[in-house]
C-alpha cells in the first residue's frame, strides 16, 4: 500500500520536470502525466478498497516527522478515499478527453492541471486551516489559467470574473484562518471545536465558513461562475463543475463541525434557495453550457442543504443521501459537459445533432436521467431518503423548496432531452464523427453510473432480481434490438408469460390477482396489436416490457420505496413509449412533468407515512398502517395526477392522442388503473384508520366533477385519440369517485368499472389504430362511412360504445347499476346526479365516435381501404369475447370482486343464482341479456319480412332536395358536430385548466427571466454581490 | 497598544482595497484593490501575531537560547504571512496577464466592456 | 445611483463586520503553547536560531511547498498565457553608462541575494527573500539593457530541478528521517552555524533559486518578446 | 310463472300498450289541429299510416346498419316497456320487471334510441346526423333533472324498484309522490317534455317536417316500425312516469286515465308555446327543472321529507 503522500510528492515531482520532459518529445511528456494521473487513482482505489472491506483505520499522515498540531497532517478516511477516488477518477476521464487538446497547445496546460488534481488531493486531505489556504490557491490558480486554455475575449473575460470573485472569496477565507489562530491558538481541525467559538471569534470563523461557502457558489453571488460554465472548454469546465467543486464542497464538511447552528441552518437554507432560484432561473435558458451552469450550481446548493440538514440522520442513511446526491451529480455533469464539447452546438434546441450518433444519444439520456432523480441512478435514492430526514425533521419549507426546485430541473432537462429526441434537425450540419479520445470517458462514466446504481441497489437495499428485471429487459431488448419486430414482440410474450409465471407465487391476496390481471393479462392481449410493427422498430419492445413489468412489480412491492421504485420505472418506460409518438415531444414533456410533480407528491407522502408492520407485498400490509392525514392527501393527489383527473389532467388528452397509436392503448387501459391502485392503496389504510378530515369526500367530489369535465371535453375533440382520451379521463373520474364511496358496493363497482373500462378502451384504442393505420389520420371529420371498408373494426366500436355508454345489454350497464346504487346508498346524492349527466353526456361523444367514422359518407381518399390487419383485429376481439361473457354472466366478475371488497367491508349485495340484489334494486344480467335477445328477434323478423323488398342504393343516393349532393365532405356532418352544445354551455367549455397550467408556467418563466437578471455580466457587479451576500448572511446569521 | 494600530490600519487598507474593486471601472484598477486589500491582511496578519514588548523569534544577542519563550513574538503569524504575502503576488500576476489579454482582445480596460456574458 | 447605496451598504456592512474585532482586541501578553513548542522546538530540536525559518521550512513545509508550487503554477500560468506575445513598442538601447553601473549592481544585488538565503536559518530573511532579491536583479539587468536575452532553457532547468530537489530531500525524510519534509537527513551540526539545523539551509537555497528563477520567468514573459 | 306464459302475458301487454300509444298519438294530432284552427285528421289515422306504410312497395337500403335501425328502436321500445311493471298486482302486466329495476329502465330508453341513430347515420343524409346531434343533446340535457327526480324518488322509497315504489304510494292519492315530493314531480314532468319532443322543445323533430330528420331515409315498411314504436313507447314513458310520480295503477282504467292526463299535460304545453332554439331548450333543461331536481333532493335527503 502506498502512502496517498506519494500523490502529492509524485504530481510535484513531475510537475515540475514536465517542461523538461517535452523537451524530449511530447510523448514522453503526455505519458508522464496520464501516468501520473493513473497512479494517483490506483492509490485512492486501493485505500478506499481497503477501508470498506478490510476496515482498516484512517490513516493520518504527519509531515515533517512531528505530531499535530506541531505540523501540519494529512488524513485519508473512507470518505477522503470516496471523494477523491472520483475527483481523481474525473480528473484522468478528463484529462483523456482533452488528449488531443494536451498533445497540440503549450506544455504548461499539462503542468497546470496535473497540478490542480494535486491541489485537490491536499485540499481534501489536509487538517490544517491555512494548508487549506494553500491548497485552495493551488487549485485556483490553476484552475484561473486553465480557462484560458482556449483563449478568445468570452473566456478570459469570465476569466478575469472568476479571479476576481476567487480573490475576495479567499481574502476573508484567508482572514478567518488568522482569526481563528488568534482566538484559539490552533490551525489544525483536531484541536478545535465549536465549543471554541463564543462571541468575537465567531466572527473569524464566519469569514472563514462563508469563504468557503461563496467558492460553493451560492446564489446570487454566483454570476462569474456561470460564465466560466459557458465559456470555458468543456473539458476544463468538467473539471471546474466536478473535481474543484466536490474539493471545495468537501472543505465545507470538514469545516462543518466548528459551526453552531445557526450557521449550519443559515447555510441550509441558502443552499435550498440557490438550488431552487437556480432551476428556476434554468427554465429560462437556451444556451447548453450555461443551462449546465445552472443545473451544477443549484445542485451544489442542494449538497449544502444535504450537508446541513441529514445531520441528525443515521450514518448510513446520510452517507446514501450524501454520497449518492454527490457522486450522481458529479458523474451526470461530467457528462453533460464532456458530451457538450463532442456537440459543440450552443443552444440545446441544436443538440439534435446528437441523433446521428446512438452512443452518444443514449449517453445522453442516461446523465439526463441520472440527473433528474430517476431510477435506478443514485440520484433518486439520496432524494427519497432525504425526502423522508426532511419529513421527519418537519422541514416542510425546505422539502417543498427541494422538491419545487427539482421538478424546474426536470422540466428544462427533459425539454432538452425531448427536443433532442424529437425535433427536427434537417437544417443543421450533421455532427462530425467524435474522435474516440472523447467518447470513451462519457462512456465510462455512463457505465460507472449504471454500476453504482446496481450497486446501491443490490448491496444497501438488497433488491432481488424482480426489481431489476424492469432495466434487464431494457438491456435484453437494447443488445437484440437487431431482430425483426415480429420475432422481438413474440419474445415479449413469452416474456410476459414467464413473468406472470413467477410473480403468481408471490401473490398472496385477490385483489392483487385481479389487478394482475388488468396489469399483466390486459398487457399481454394488447401487445398482440404491437405484432403488426414492421422493420426492428428499435427500442420499442424493451421500454414496453420495462413498464409492463413494472406494474406487475408494484403488485407485490413489499415496502414504499420498493413500489415508489416500480412507479418510477413504469413512469420512465411509458414516457419513452409516449415520446416515440411521431409529434409527442409537448406532449411526453408535460406527461412526464406531471408524473414527476405526482411521483414527488408520493415522496412526500410515504415519508409522512409510518412503515408497514407486516412483511406481506404493500397492498395487504397497508391495512394495518395508519396514514396520517396529510400523507393521505398527499398520496391521494400524487396518484390522482396520474389517473388524470380534473386539474391535473392536462397531460392526459396529449398523451394519449400523441403517442403510437399501439402504444395509447397500454395508457389508457392499464397505465391509469396504475394510479387507480395506488388510490386504492391509500383507501385500504384509509378504512381502518380514517382520520377526522374525510378526505376521500372530496377526492368523491373529484372523480365526479372529472367524469363529467371529460365527457363535455370529450364531446368537442375532431381527433378520435383525444376524444378516446378524454373519455379515458371521465370514466377513470367515475372509478375514482366509487373507490372515494368507501363502501363495499362503492369498491365493488370500482373495481368493475376497472375491469370493463380496461377491455372497452383497449378495443377502442386498438380499433382506432387500425383505421389511423389504413385512413392515415385521426381527424375524424375526415373520415365517414368506413363501416362497409371495416366491418369488422365497426362491429368492436359499436360493441365497445354500448358497453361504454351503459346502455343494456352489455357489461357497461353493470357498472353504471353498481355505480349509481353505491352512491345512492351512501347517500352521495347529488354526486349521482353528476354522474347521471355526464353518462347522458358521454352518449354525445360516443355517438360522434362511430358516426363520424364509420357512418355517413364515405370519401373518396378511403375509396381502397381495407380492414385493419388481423394483428389489431384479435385483440379487439378477445376483448369483445370478454365483454360479451360477463354481460351475459355478471356473476363471473361480480362473485370474486364482492370477495374482495368483503376484505374491507361486510358485503351488501346477495347474489342469487343470476341475480344481484342491493339494498336498493336489483338487477339479472343474464335474463336482460334474453329478453333483449327477444325483443331484437322480433322486429328483426319484421325487417327479414320487408327486407325482401328492398333495394340497395348507391352512396349519394339520398333525398336531398332532389339534387345529387356535390362531395362527400359536405355531405357528411362531422365537423364540429355538436356546436349548439357549445353555444349553449358557453363557459363550461372553455378550458381553464389548461389556462390556468400555462399561466404556471408562464408566470415561473417569466420569475426565471426576472431573477437571471441579476446576472449582469458585469465582474464588478458580482464582486459587489458576493461582499453584499456576506454581508447579509452575517446580518441573517446574527452572528454575535 | 501598537498592535491595534496596526489592526485598525490592516482592516481600513482592506476596506479601502473592496471599496475599490467595487467602484474602480477600470481593470487594473481594480487589481489595484485587490491587492492593497492583500496588504491590508497582511498587516491584520502581523498584528494578531504581535505581542506587547516582545522582539523578533531569532535567537541572537538580543534573545538568549534559554528564556527565548518569555522574549519573542509569535512566530506563525509571521510564517504564514510569508505565504501569504507570496501567494497574494502569484495571484496578481496571473489577473494581470490575464488584463494583458484581454486589452489586446477587446482594447478596452473598462469592465463594463466585458459582459457579453450574461443572463 | 442604487449601485452607489449598495456599495455604501456593503462598506458599512464590512466596517460593521470587523469592528468588534478592533473593538474586543488585546494585544496578547504571552505565546499561546502551540508557539511556545515552536520556539522551544527550533532551539532544541532543530537548531535553528530564526525560528520562522524552521517553522516555515519544517513544521508548516508542506505549505511552503505548496506556496512554491502557487509561484510556479503563476509563472506556468502567466507563460500560457502570454507565451509568444509581440508588442509592438518602440525599445532604446540604453546608455553605457546605465548598462555599465547595472551589470555591477546586478552582481551585487546577486551576491546579496544568495546571501540572504544561506543565512535564512541564522539571519531574518530566508529563501523567499533571497529569490525576491534575485529576481530583482534581473529586473534591473531588463530595465536598463532592452537587448539581455535571457535563457529560457536555463531558467527552466534551474526552476525544476530545485523544485525537484526539493521533493527530493523531502522524500528522503521520509525514507530516511522521520517523515515527509523532515530535515534530519543531514547532521544538525552546532547550533549557530552556517552548515548546521539540518536540510533546512539546503531547502532554504532551493526555494531561494526557485523563487528566483520563477520570478524572473514571470517578469520575462510579461515584458514580452522582441 | 313458465316462460310460455310470460311471453304470452308480454305479447298482451305489448298490444294493449301500442293501441293505447297510437292513439294518444292520434288524439294529440286532433288537438293540435283543433289548437291551430283545423279540423284535423281522425284519432285512428296513426293505425290507417302504419298499414299504409308497411304496404309501400319499394324500399332503399343503404346498408346494413340502416336496416337495423328500425329493429333496435323497436326492440329498444319493446324492452323498455318490458322492463316497466304496468299495472300493480297484475300478473299480465307485470312483464319482465324482475330482470332490473328503474335503473335498467332509464338505461334501457337508450338502446332504441343509439340504433336508430346510428341506422340513420348510416343512411348518409347530412340531415340525420344534425337531427341525432340535436336529440342527444337534448337527451343529455332533460336526463339531469330527471334523473335527479328519480334520485328523489330512490331517497324517498328507499327503493330502486319500481314495484316498492308504487307499493308504496298506494292508499289515497295524497301518498303519491306528486303531493309527498312535488318538486321532484315538476323536474320530472319537465324533462317528460323533452323526452316527448314536444314543443317547445321539438327542435330535435324539426328536420322531418320538411319532412327530413333522422329517419328521413326510412320509407315504406321502415317507418311502420318506427310509427309502431312511437306509439308503445310514448305508453311506456307515460306509465314509468305514472308509475313513479301518480301512485301507479291497480288497473287497466286507472292506467288509461292517469297515462291520458299525464300525456295530455305535455301535449297542451306544447300547443300553447312556440318552439325554443337548441341552445335555449339545452340552458332551459339545466336551469329550472335542474334546480327543482336539485331541492327535492335536498328536501327529501335533508330536510326530513314529508315524514
Amino acid at each position: 500500500m502506498v502512502s496517498p503522500i506519494y500523490i502529492l510528492i509524485l504530481s510535484l515531482a513531475v510537475g515540475f520536470l514536465l517542461s523538461i520532459l517535452d523537451k524530449g518529445g511530447r510523448r514522453l511528456s503526455l505519458t508522464a502525466f496520464y501516468g501520473v494521473l493513473t497512479f494517483n487513482v490506483a492509490v485512492v482505489a486501493d485505500w478506499l478498497y481497503r477501508f470498506v472491506f478490510h476496515h482498516v483505520p484512517n490513516l493520518v499522515i504527519n509531515t515533517a516527522g512531528f505530531k499535530a498540531p506541531i505540523s501540519i497532517n494529512l488524513e485519508l478516511g473512507v470518505t477522503e478515499a470516496f471523494v477523491l477516488l472520483f475527483a481523481n477518477l474525473t480528473g484522468l476521464l478528463a484529462a483523456v478527453y482533452l488528449f488531443r487538446k494536451f498533445k497540440e497547445s503549450q506544455v504548461s496546460s499539462l503542468i497546470l492541471y496535473l497540478l490542480l488534481i494535486m491541489g485537490v488531493n491536499g485540499l481534501v486531505m489536509t487538517r490544517d486551516l491555512f494548508n487549506m489556504f494553500v491548497f485552495l490557491e493551488i487549485l485556483s490558480i490553476s484552475t484561473f489559467a486553465l480557462t484560458a486554455l482556449t483563449r478568445n475575449l468570452k473566456t478570459l473575460s469570465s476569466g478575469f470574473k472568476y479571479m476576481i470573485a476567487g480573490g475576495v472569496a479567499s481574502t476573508f477565507f484567508l482572514l478567518g484562518v488568522v482569526f481563528v489562530y488568534y482566538f484559539t491558538g490552533s490551525l489544525n481541525l483536531g484541536f478545535l471545536d465549536a465549543g471554541q467559538f463564543t462571541g468575537v471569534s465567531l466572527i473569524a470563523l464566519f469569514m472563514l465558513s462563508v469563504a468557503v461557502f461563496i467558492e460553493l457558489k451560492p446564489f446570487p453571488a454566483n454570476g462569474w461562475v456561470l460564465d466560466v460554465y459557458q465559456s470555458v472548454d468543456s473539458g476544463i469546465v468538467s473539471v471546474i463543475a466536478v473535481v474543484n467543486s466536490a474539493a471545495v464542497g468537501f472543505v465545507f464538511y470538514k469545516i462543518m463541525p466548528l459551526m453552531p447552528q445557526n450557521f449550519l441552518t443559515v447555510f441550509g437554507i441558502a443552499g435550498v434557495v440557490t438550488f431552487f432560484f437556480s432551476n428556476m432561473m434554468g427554465l429560462k435558458q437556451e444556451n447548453a453550457k450555461r443551462l449546465l451552469g445552472y443545473s451544477s450550481v443549484g445542485q451544489m446548493g442542494l449538497l449544502m442543504a444535504v450537508l446541513v440538514f441529514t445531520a441528525n440522520a443515521p450514518t448510513n442513511i446520510r452517507y446514501l443521501i450524501i454520497g449518492g446526491l454527490f457522486f450522481n451529480h458529479l458523474f451526470s455533469k461530467a457528462g453533460l459537459f464532456w458530451l457538450a464539447g463532442i456537440v459543440k452546438q450552443e443552444k440545446t434546441r441544436d443538440w439534435t445533432v446528437l441523433r446521428n450518433n446512438k452512443l452518444l444519444l443514449v449517453l445522453f439520456g442516461l446523465f439526463i436521467f441520472a440527473l433528474s432523480g430517476l431510477p435506478p441512478f443514485p440520484g433518486f435514492w439520496a432524494k427519497w431518503e432525504f425526502v423522508k430526514v426532511l419529513v421527519d425533521a418537519k422541514m416542510f419549507f425546505v422539502l417543498t423548496s427541494v422538491l419545487v426546485g427539482s421538478l424546474f430541473e426536470l422540466i428544462f432537462l427533459f425539454r432538452w432531452f425531448t427536443i433532442t429526441v424529437k425535433e427536427d434537425n434537417s437544417e443543421l450540419e450533421p455532427m462530425a464523427s467524435p474522435h474516440g479520445s472523447m467518447v470513451l470517458p462519457a462512456s465510462v462514466f455512463g457505465l460507472l453510473g449504471s454500476v453504482a446504481a446496481f450497486a446501491v441497489m443490490k448491496y444497501f437495499y438488497g433488491f432481488g432480481w424482480l426489481q431489476v428485471l424492469p432495466i434487464g429487459a431494457v438491456l435484453f431488448f437494447y443488445l437484440t434490438d437487431f431482430l425483426p419486430a415480429k420475432v422481438k414482440g413474440f419474445l415479449s410474450l413469452g416474456a410476459i408469460a414467464g413473468y406472470g409465471y413467477c410473480i403468481y407465487p408471490l401473490i398472496e391476496s385477490n385483489i392483487q390477482l385481479f389487478f394482475g390481471a388488468i396489469f399483466i393479462v390486459g398487457s399481454a392481449v394488447n401487445l398482440i396489436s404491437t405484432l403488426n410493427r414492421k422493420n426492428q422498430s428499435r427500442g420499442f419492445y424493451g421500454f414496453l416490457l420495462m413498464m409492463i413489468f413494472s406494474f406487475g412489480n408494484l403488485l407485490i412491492a413489499t415496502s414504499y420505496l420498493e413500489f415508489f421504485l416500480s412507479w418510477e420505472f413504469m413512469t420512465i418506460a411509458s414516457f419513452l413509449l409516449i415520446l416515440r409518438g411521431r409529434k409527442a415531444q409537448k406532449a411526453s414533456l408535460m406527461y412526464m412533468i406531471f408524473s414527476t410533480a405526482g411521483a414527488y407528491l408520493l415522496m412526500a407522502g410515504f415519508g409522512f407515512a409510518p412503515a408497514p408492520a407486516s412483511a406481506s407485498a404493500l397492498i395487504l400490509a397497508i391495512e394495518s398502517v395508519n396514514l396520517p392525514l396529510i400523507s393521505i392527501i398527499v398520496l391521494a393527489i400524487g396518484f390522482m395526477i396520474k389517473s388524470g383527473s380534473l386539474g391535473v389532467h392536462i397531460w392526459l388528452p396529449e398523451a394519449h392522442a400523441e403517442a403510437e397509436s399501439d402504444v395509447s392503448s397500454f395508457i389508457s387501459a392499464i397505465l391509469l388503473k396504475a394510479g387507480v391502485f395506488g388510490l386504492m392503496m391509500v383507501a385500504i389504510s384509509y378504512v381502518s384508520h380514517a382520520p377526522s378530515f374525510d378526505v376521500f369526500y372530496w377526492i368523491g367530489w373529484i372523480g365526479v366533477l372529472t367524469a363529467l369535465a371529460g365527457a363535455f371535453m370529450a364531446s368537442f375533440q375532431e381527433d378520435a385519440k383525444r376524444l378516446l382520451a378524454y373519455s379515458s379521463m371521465s370514466q377513470v373520474g367515475y372509478i375514482v369517485a366509487a373507490l372515494a364511496l368507501i363502501t363495499h358496493l362503492g369498491w365493488v363497482s370500482a373495481l368493475y368499472l376497472v375491469f370493463n373500462h380496461m377491455m372497452f378502451k383497449s378495443a377502442l384504442f386498438i380499433a382506432v389504430a387500425g383505421i389511423y393505420y389504413r385512413t392515415h389520420t385521426r381527424t375524424m371529420y375526415k373520415m365517414g362511412g368506413l363501416i362497409s371498408k371495416m366491418p369488422w373494426t365497426f362491429m368492436t366500436v359499436l360493441m365497445c360504445i354500448i358497453a361504454v355508454s351503459g346502455v343494456p345489454p352489455l357489461s357497461g350497464f353493470g357498472g353504471k347499476w353498481l355505480t349509481y346504487t353505491a352512491f345512492i346508498t351512501k347517500g352521495w346524492y347529488l354526486q349521482a346526479g353528476v354522474l347521471f349527466f355526464a353518462s347522458g353526456v358521454s352518449f354525445l361523444y360516443l355517438y360522434r365516435l362511430i358516426h363520424t367514422i364509420f357512418l355517413g359518407q364515405l370519401k373518396y381518399e378511403h375509396q381502397e381501404v381495407r380492414e385493419a390487419p388481423v394483428w389489431f383485429i384479435i385483440p379487439q376481439f378477445i376483448f369483445l369475447g370478454a365483454i360479451m361473457a360477463i354481460s351475459m354472466f355478471p356473476s363471473l366478475i361480480i362473485k370474486p370482486l364482492n370477495v374482495i371488497a368483503m376484505r374491507y367491508f361486510d358485503s351488501s349485495i346477495q347474489i342469487e343464482g343470476l341475480t344481484i340484489i342491493s339494498d336498493l334494486g336489483y338487477w339479472n344480467g343474464n335474463l336482460i341479456m334474453y329478453v333483449t335477445m327477444g325483443v331484437f328477434a322480433v322486429p328483426f323478423i319484421l325487417l327479414l319480412l320487408v327486407k325482401g323488398k328492398t333495394q340497395k342504393v348507391k352512396q349519394f343516393n339520398i333525398v336531398y332536395s332532389a339534387e345529387r349532393p356535390e362531395s362527400p365532405q359536405t355531405t357528411h356532418v362531422a365537423h364540429n358536430m355538436y356546436a349548439h352544445y357549445r353555444k349553449a354551455l358557453g363557459s363550461w367549455t372553455v378550458p381553464r385548466v389548461e389556462a390556468f397550467w400555462s399561466g404556471v408556467s408562464e408566470w415561473a418563466h417569466a420569475f426565471g427571466g426576472f431573477f437571471r437578471r441579476v446576472y449582469t455580466g458585469n465582474g464588478q457587479t458580482y464582486v459587489l454581490y458576493i461582499i453584499m451576500y456576506i454581508v447579509v448572511i452575517y446580518a441573517v446569521m446574527g452572528v454575535q | 497598544m501598537i498592535s491595534s494600530y496596526t489592526l485598525i490600519l490592516g482592516i481600513a487598507l482592506l476596506i479601502i482595497g473592496f471599496y475599490a474593486m467595487l467602484t474602480r471601472k477600470n481593470l487594473i484598477k481594480m487589481v489595484i484593490g485587490f491587492s492593497i486589500a492583500d496588504t491590508g491582511t497582511h498587516i491584520i496578519i502581523v498584528s494578531l501575531g504581535y505581542l506587547r514588548g516582545k522582539t523578533a523569534p531569532i535567537i541572537d544577542q538580543a534573545v538568549s537560547a534559554v528564556n527565548a519563550v518569555q522574549k519573542v513574538v509569535d512566530p506563525i503569524p509571521s510564517a504564514l504571512v510569508l505565504t501569504a504575502i507570496v501567494i497574494g503576488l502569484a495571484v496578481t500576476a496571473v489577473m494581470l496577464s490575464f488584463i494583458v489579454e484581454m486589452y489586446r482582445k477587446n482594447k478596452s480596460l473598462s469592465i463594463d466592456d466585458y459582459q457579453e456574458l450574461k443572463w | 445611483m442604487i449601485r452607489n447605496m449598495a456599495v455604501l451598504l456593503a462598506v458599512i456592512g464590512l466596517v460593521a463586520m470587523f469592528l468588534p474585532m478592533v473593538t474586543d482586541f488585546q494585544e496578547r501578553e504571552n505565546l499561546n503553547e502551540l508557539a511556545a513548542d515552536y520556539v522551544e522546538g527550533s532551539i532544541n530540536d532543530l537548531n535553528t536560531p530564526n525560528v520562522v525559518t524552521s517553522v516555515i521550512v519544517t513544521y508548516r513545509g508542506l505549505d511552503t511547498l505548496g506556496e512554491v508550487t502557487v509561484l510556479f503554477l503563476a509563472t506556468v500560468g502567466v507563460g500560457l498565457l502570454l507565451k509568444g506575445r509581440k508588442e509592438d513598442m518602440i525599445r532604446i538601447s540604453s546608455s553605457e553608462l546605465l548598462g555599465t553601473t547595472s551589470s555591477v549592481l546586478v552582481a551585487m544585488i546577486m551576491i546579496l541575494g544568495i546571501y540572504i538565503f544561506t543565512h535564512g536559518h541564522l539571519t531574518p530573511g530566508g529563501g523567499f527573500q533571497g529569490g525576491v532579491v534575485i529576481a530583482s536583479g534581473f529586473l534591473l539587468m531588463l530595465l536598463s539593457n532592452v537587448n539581455v536575452k535571457m535563457n529560457h532553457s536555463i531558467m527552466h532547468f534551474v526552476e525544476s530541478f530545485s523544485g525537484v530537489a526539493y521533493v527530493g530531500i523531502g522524500v528522503a525524510g521520509l525514507v530516511l528521517a522521520i517523515g515527509f519534509l523532515n530535515p534530519g537527513i543531514l547532521p544538525l551540526g552546532r547550533f549557530g552555524e552556517l552548515f548546521s539545523a539540518g536540510a533546512i539551509p539546503v531547502i532554504y537555497s532551493l526555494i531561494g533559486l526557485k523563487v528566483g528563477s520563477e520570478l524572473t520567468s514571470i517578469l520575462v514573459t510579461m515584458g514580452g518578446e522582441k | 310463472m313458465s316462460l310460455a306464459t310470460q311471453i304470452f302475458y308480454a305479447v298482451i301487454s305489448v298490444t294493449v300498450a301500442t293501441a293505447y300509444g297510437l292513439t294518444l298519438g292520434g288524439i294529440t294530432r286532433k288537438i293540435y289541429a283543433r289548437v291551430h284552427g283545423r279540423f284535423g285528421p281522425p284519432v285512428w289515422q296513426p293505425f290507417l299510416d302504419i298499414i299504409q306504410t308497411s304496404g309501400r312497395r319499394v324500399s332503399v337500403s343503404h346498408g346494413n346498419m340502416f336496416l337495423l335501425g328500425p329493429v333496435f328502436r323497436l326492440a329498444g321500445g319493446l324492452g323498455t316497456y318490458l322492463f316497466i311493471p304496468v299495472i300493480y298486482g297484475s300478473a299480465v302486466f307485470s312483464n319482465f320487471s324482475m330482470a332490473g329495476d328503474l335503473l335498467l329502465v332509464m338505461y334501457f330508453v337508450f338502446f332504441g334510441q343509439l340504433g336508430m341513430a346510428l341506422g340513420a347515420g348510416q343512411g348518409g343524409h347530412p340531415y340525420s346526423p344534425i337531427g341525432i346531434a340535436r336529440g342527444l343533446a337534448q337527451m343529455s340535457t332533460f336526463e339531469l333533472p330527471f334523473a335527479l327526480a328519480v334520485i328523489a324518488v330512490a331517497i324517498q322509497y328507499n327503493s330502486l324498484n319500481i314495484t316498492s315504489i308504487v307499493a308504496a304510494q298506494q292508499g289515497g292519492f295524497m301518498n303519491w309522490t306528486l303531493f309527498t315530493n312535488p318538486l321532484a314531480v315538476v323536474a320530472a314532468m319537465i324533462s317528460l317534455l323533452g323526452m316527448n319532443m314536444h314543443s317547445p322543445f321539438s327542435i330535435v323533430l324539426a328536420p322531418q317536417e320538411i319532412p327530413i330528420g333522422p329517419p328521413i331515409e326510412m320509407n315504406s315498411g321502415f317507418l311502420s316500425i318506427l310509427q309502431t314504436n312511437r306509439g308503445l313507447f310514448a305508453a311506456a314513458k307515460l306509465v314509468l312516469f305514472m308509475n313513479l310520480f301518480f301512485g301507479g295503477a291497480t288497473n287497466l282504467l286507472e292506467m288509461v286515465a292517469k297515462t291520458f292526463f299525464i300525456y295530455m299535460f305535455s301535449v297542451f304545453v306544447g300547443a300553447a308555446y312556440p318552439r325554443f332554439r337548441p341552445e335555449q331548450s339545452f340552458r332551459f333543461f339545466l336551469k329550472w327543472p335542474t334546480i327543482a331536481g336539485i331541492l327535492s333532493i335536498i328536501y327529501i335527503a335533508y330536510l326530513g321529507g314529508t315524514s
